[in-house]
């Protein structure tokens, strides 16, 4: 330390990357997205957990009953991606912080940005191409208003 | 020249020492007040939620595998063990929300931070009143009747 | 006429006790690790813990090194940690410390520790340094005149213009603690006199400088800054308003 | 200058080349740097990171007659200089000091300094002890200010401005001797406090600006680390020092602590009160009351404490009474203060009155500069290159008493001047060689206390000295005091050649730092008391009880001191040599003293 190797340049400009700078718009995003969920996961668990039976009523029937109603898959969608993507922003604050060594970081760094996407993915696909009354399954299993059950 | 000015001289450069960051023991815990300590929950309830979203996504998905193959996992949800985890999820679900809108006001009201120690306060009073009304219907769920 | 002002004022009694305190010491040069010691020293309720340092080194153990200067909390070269907390040693009286327990005291967190209470400060004002510290102004004023500022102006970035860059509050944050890239409070709070000061014409350059991924968005506002500043700067205040004014555009 | 420098290592000594040298970044040394900067190769030298130095302290503010709120002009600004340091000041001096003062202000604000405000957005000025409208009729509002942080706002705004010129620092560098070769200024030595090693700067032209030393005394407002080093190596080369016996004792220190209170409080309107709440400088300066100059008030206090008229317990302070200011005024133009006396004191100056008592505060004296900053080496030769600015140096702008706020305006003023010319002198010539090994003498001073075997501490000896000091040598001296502490010092000096270091390590042995200032502390003890002893009247700062009156007959000069013969040698009249240099009169005949 001490002496000074080169002096110091004075008022450098900052030789930073322009272009869209992601910090700002991730920060604004949980905000953002903090506000919204805070609707959709209360009202998700008012109608899981403590609405009706609770948790007891959750089956299959329960939840094709519930995305057999539009209102339910546009919240159920906005939840995910939201709810996941706010978590994985978050995950991604605490990778950067603690991860201090370059390799593991990106490993986990890709690791989160794969799981999102997959899971992503995943989710969105059951919750559009979802049937709620598949054919050649148990009567018993199925919503009331499937046609087996009429 | 002089003998000894430096301008006669080769330059060498000198190593500067450097120092690695002892570790041990290790200082005192940080005793920082309210502001850290709901840092530190909001983390710690971040990454829980985030795991148990993981997870979660994943089991509701089976719903496009098979009805039993859901109600199998769902079923799991169920027991006792698991509904006294659907209350530390509720809690830990409870306080990152309540402390998140803490947060949002932090930043964007204009005398937020000069509250922050009250809100901080009353984010853990609606918490409790949080959890108040819903262990006891929880409890009810699990154990109560059949 | 000779006159002694020997006796401290005595506005409340002053007493005298024994005080322990635990000081973390490190000299890298003989120690494989830092390790505690106790020393017991006579200190007068109105002392502070510079005094019983000061005691410490001056009769008991000259080896024991601080940095330290004006003893009035003027300086800023007596941040510590004392009792778990970043302060000044010469700006907390004992008798406002639990005297019953011993009283803890470390270097600060965060920045490399070079001896006993010592830590490296180059990285600090490293990035003290890269926020332009200084007026940006291309106007002229008259000649021989002041530039012309209203009391409101003034006023409005009248509490960032205290600070002594001590550090209590960039080595007090849990973020800058994780890896010590972010630029720290410390740092915006000197961005902030200056981005909210008119005569300068800097700002958008200072507020591009702290858009980014170690700028003000790591904060997580865990308030420990606030707390530990010693000049009591809003810290936490100023970085929310630095953040509006990236958000805004302009301060 | 920004291309990347060299320095080379000999023997474990590194040396390094600089056209300018300036020893110390408080506000001279860095306002030097902004001028010698951009204009030569410059290395700034400081034993504390430069934001901590003491100008950080001052509070109240820097005097300069804008006239910005009341009519002013500088000649009244000068003549109040002149009287306020009781006519020893050099008045061509006081005169480019009062009409620098203006462009030294807006220097500052141009370089972005937050002054305070008028309405109309003007730079606020407030009122000072000694500064008066048209000689002397009454208080004039001079003083342009910061809130009570105007030291710290000048000292932050001098470094950001060294920050953006980009100018070489060598922050914890203890110079601990001046290189000469013959009677030519080569370059100086510096001790690296966190590796140990030694390091000799070559340089054409050299400024010292290492402020004061008021650390020898025991209740000051200074800051730890002003030893007065730089002074004591200028002495120790065998330069004069002038008007040492002249220090300055801030009436206002915290009682027992010696923390400052600015006199900008009694500017803003707080009175001093004894036990009985009499407002006392009412009898003793009915025109400006508490607003006399320092020397003055100083005194009057420590009569009425000594004519028991004290308040508290043991009648030993008085009082400084804001409450009548209000919370609003005390928070907002003098908020340090206000939370000094709450944390050190436990008292509220908003509901009840501070005790104060007299602290040890400002040196005039010191190196003798002419009004260029150029060192003398007697009356009037100069050495050349060589340059000191700041508390360090004696031009004489203060004369035997400062008034206030006109140091933060030296320090600029000669600061600027400092720079400037040695920037203008490296120009003109080349490097001097250095002699063979020019650290040798340091090396081995450095190398003796480190393995030394001695028995005294360090801390012990610090403590009889600056106890002595303040008993004996504080605002009232006699004759038997001074003999008195002559003799301490002379025992001192004795023990320190058997002082004991405890720290032996290289890396921030601040232990054996604290022995070699301990040295030059008491190399200016003895210099201060032997000035003192040897003026015998009364003018300034300078009270002697035995001598109550001003003798302008006999004592209108400056005092020169001289180390002569065995630096070593016990007796401070064997090695010590007084001469005297002539006042510089101008315009304004000397006259009776009177506010
Ligand atoms: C509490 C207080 C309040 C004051 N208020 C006012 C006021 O309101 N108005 C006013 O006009 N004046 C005031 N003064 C006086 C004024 O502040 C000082 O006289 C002035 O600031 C001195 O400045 P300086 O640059 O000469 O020295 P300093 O600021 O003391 O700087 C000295 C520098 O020299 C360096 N140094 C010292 N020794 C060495 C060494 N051996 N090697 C390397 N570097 C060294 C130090 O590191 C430091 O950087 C006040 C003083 C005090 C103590
Ligand atoms: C219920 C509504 C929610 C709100 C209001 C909310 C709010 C917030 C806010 C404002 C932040 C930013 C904190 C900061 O920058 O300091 C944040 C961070 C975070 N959130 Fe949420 N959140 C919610 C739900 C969730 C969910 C469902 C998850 C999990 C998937 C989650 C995981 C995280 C994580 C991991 C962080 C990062 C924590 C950190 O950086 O310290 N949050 N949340
Ligand atoms: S903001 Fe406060 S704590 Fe931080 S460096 Fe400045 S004075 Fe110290
Ligand atoms: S402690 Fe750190 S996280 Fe923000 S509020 Fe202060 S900078
Ligand atoms: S010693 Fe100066 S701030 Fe504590």
């Amino acid at each position: 330390m001490t002496t000074i190797e080169a002096p110091r340049t004075p008022a450098a400009k900052p030789q930073r990357r322009r272009g869209i700078n992601w910090e700002k718009w991730g920060w604004m995003y949980m905000r953002a997205s903090g506000v919204v969920l805070v609707v959709l996961i209360f009202g998700h668990l008012f109608v899981n957990l403590v609405a009706g039976e609770g948790v007891k009523a959750i089956d299959f029937a329960f939840v094709a009953g519930k995305l057999a109603d539009p209102f339910w898959v546009v919240w159920d969608t906005l939840l995910l991606w939201l709810a996941l993507i706010h978590g994985a922003n978050g995950m991604r604050t605490l990778v950067n912080d603690y991860a201090t060594n370059p390799t593991v970081r990106r490993i986990l760094l890709g690791a989160i940005l794969a799981s999102t996407v997959v899971l992503l993915t995943l989710g969105t696909l059951v919750i559009y191409t979802f049937d709620p009354c598949p054919a050649g399954q148990p009567a018993d299993l199925l919503p009331s208003f499937c046609p087996v059950n009429q | 020249m002089p003998e000894k000015s430096a301008g006669t001289l080769a330059t060498e450069t000198v190593a500067s020492p450097t120092i690695r960051m002892p570790k041990r023991p290790a200082g005192t815990l940080y005793r920082g007040r309210e502001g850290m300590w709901s840092w530190v929950l909001h983390r710690i309830t971040g990454v829980a939620i985030y795991f148990f979203l993981l997870v979660h996504i994943l089991d509701t998905s089976l719903v496009r595998l098979s009805p039993e193959a859901y109600n199998a996992v769902i079923g799991a949800y169920k027991t006792p063990i698991m509904g006294l985890g659907e209350i530390g999820l509720v809690a830990a679900i409870g306080l990152h929300a309540l402390n998140g809108l803490r947060i949002i006001l932090i930043d964007f009201w204009s005398v937020g931070t000069k509250h922050q120690r009250v809100m901080f306060w009353v984010v853990i009073g609606l918490w409790l009143v949080l959890l108040a009304g819903f262990i006891p219907r929880q409890l009810m769920h699990i154990f109560g009747g059949e | 006429m000779t006159l002694v002002t020997d006796a401290p004022a005595e506005v409340g009694a002053v007493q005298a006790y024994t005080a322990t305190l635990i000081i973390r010491r490190f000299d890298p040069d003989v120690d494989a690790e830092p390790y505690w010691q106790d020393f017991d020293v006579e200190v007068y309720s109105t002392d502070r813990v510079l005094d019983a340092l000061h005691k410490i080194k001056w009769e008991q153990d000259g080896s024991l090194t601080f940095r330290r200067s004006c003893a009035h909390g003027i300086c800023g070269s007596d941040a510590m940690r004392i009792n778990g907390k970043n302060r000044l040693a010469c700006k907390t009286l004992i008798k406002d410390l639990d005297i019953s327990k011993p009283i803890y005291v470390e270097a600060i967190k965060g920045l490399p520790l070079e001896k006993d209470l010592i830590v490296d400060m180059e990285p600090f004002f490293e990035s003290y340094r890269s926020i332009n510290p200084f007026l940006m102004a291309t106007s002229k004023p008259e000649k021989g005149k002041e530039r012309v500022q209203s009391v409101v102006a003034r006023e409005r970035f009248d509490d960032t213009t205290k600070c002594i860059l001590c550090a209590a509050c960039t080595s007090s944050c849990p973020v800058f603690w994780t890896d010590g890239q972010y630029f720290g409070p410390a740092a915006i709070v000197n961005a902030h006199r200056f981005i909210f000061d008119d005569r300068d014409e800097g700002a958008q350059v200072r507020l591009d400088i702290l858009n980014d991924k170690e700028g003000v968005w790591r904060c997580r506002t865990t308030f420990n800054c606030s707390e530990a500043c010693p000049r009591g700067i809003q810290v936490t205040q100023a970085i929310a308003e630095v953040k509006q004014a990236i958000l805004r555009g302009k301060p | 200058m920004t291309e990347p420098y060299e320095s080379t290592t000999v023997d474990g000594v590194r040396y390094h080349q600089f056209d300018v040298v300036i020893v110390g970044a408080g506000g001279a040394g860095m306002r030097a740097a902004i001028e010698a900067g951009p204009k030569a190769r410059t290395a700034v030298i400081s034993k504390l990171y430069p934001t901590r130095s003491h100008t950080g302290a001052a509070q109240g503010g820097m005097a300069a007659a804008l006239a910005n709120v009341e009519e002013d002009n500088w000649e009244w600004h000068t003549f109040d200089t002149v009287k306020g340091g009781d006519y020893l000041v050099d008045q061509d001096a006081a005169e480019i000091l009062a009409k620098e003062a203006i462009d030294a202000v807006i220097d500052l604000e141009n370089m972005g300094l937050p002054f305070n405000r008028t309405p109309e957005g003007k730079i606020d000025q407030r009122r000072f002890g000694g500064h008066t409208r048209d000689h002397g009729k009454a208080p004039v509002r001079r003083a342009c200010y910061a809130a009570d942080r105007t030291g710290h706002m000048i000292l932050q705004t001098l470094f950001q401005n060294c920050v953006k010129l980009g100018i070489n620092f060598f922050n914890e560098f203890y110079v601990l001797d001046l290189v000469m070769t013959g009677d030519k200024p080569s370059g100086v030595v510096a001790y690296e406090l966190s590796t140990g090693e030694l390091h000799v700067f070559q340089a054409k032209a050299i400024v010292f600006a290492t402020g004061g030393f008021g650390k020898i005394y025991k209740t000051t407002s200074n800051a730890h680390t002003l030893t007065g080093d730089g002074v004591g190596i200028i002495w120790r080369k065998g330069l004069p020092l002038e008007d040492m016996e002249f220090f300055q004792f801030h009436p206002t220190g915290l009682a027992g602590l010696g923390i400052l209170l600015t006199e900008g409080a009694r500017g803003e309107g707080a009175i001093l009160r004894n036990a009985s709440g009499e407002r006392f400088m009412e009898r003793y300066a009915p025109t400006i009351k508490d607003l006399a100059p320092r020397d003055i008030v100083s005194r009057c206090m420590v009569q009425e404490v000594a004519e028991g008229r004290g308040a508290g317990p043991h009648k030993d302070y008085v009082l400084l009474d804001c409450t009548h200011l209000g919370a609003e005024i005390l928070e907002t133009k003098l908020p340090d203060i206000t939370e000094f006396a709450r944390t050190y004191l436990g008292v509220d100056p908003v509901v009840e009155p501070v005790p104060v008592m007299p602290t040890a505060h400002y040196a005039m004296g010191g190196i003798p500069t002419n009004v260029k900053a150029e060192v003398l080496r007697d009356n009037d030769t100069v050495v050349p290159g060589l340059y000191a600015a700041g508390e360090c140096a004696c031009v004489s702008v203060h004369g035997s008493n400062r008034l206030g706020t006109n140091s933060l305006l030296d320090i600029n003023v000669f600061g600027k001047r400092a720079g400037n010319n040695a920037v203008e002198y490296a120009a003109t010539v080349d490097f001097t060689p250095l002699p063979d090994d020019p650290a040798a003498g340091i090396r081995s001073l450095i190398e003796s206390l480190r393995n030394s075997t001695g028995t005294e501490r360090i801390a012990a000896i610090r403590k009889e000295l600056q106890d002595h000091m303040d008993r004996s040598a504080q605002v009232f001296r006699t004759e038997e005091s001074l003999t008195e502490v002559t003799k301490v010092i002379h025992d001192l000096r004795e023990r320190y050649k058997n002082i004991a270091i405890q720290d032996h390590g290289k890396r921030f042995n601040t232990d054996l730092l604290e022995a070699i200032e301990l040295g030059f502390l008491l190399d200016l003890a003895e210099v201060v008391v032997f000035s003192a002893r040897n003026r015998k009247e009364s003018r300034g700062g300078h009270m002697r009880d035995d001598y109550p009156n001003r003798d302008d007959a006999n004592y209108m000069k400056h005092t020169m001191a001289y180390l002569t013969g065995d630096p070593h040698s016990a007796d401070a009249a064997d090695h010590i040599r007084l001469d005297w240099k002539p006042v510089t009169i101008t315009r304004y005949e000397p006259m009776e003293r009177k506010y």
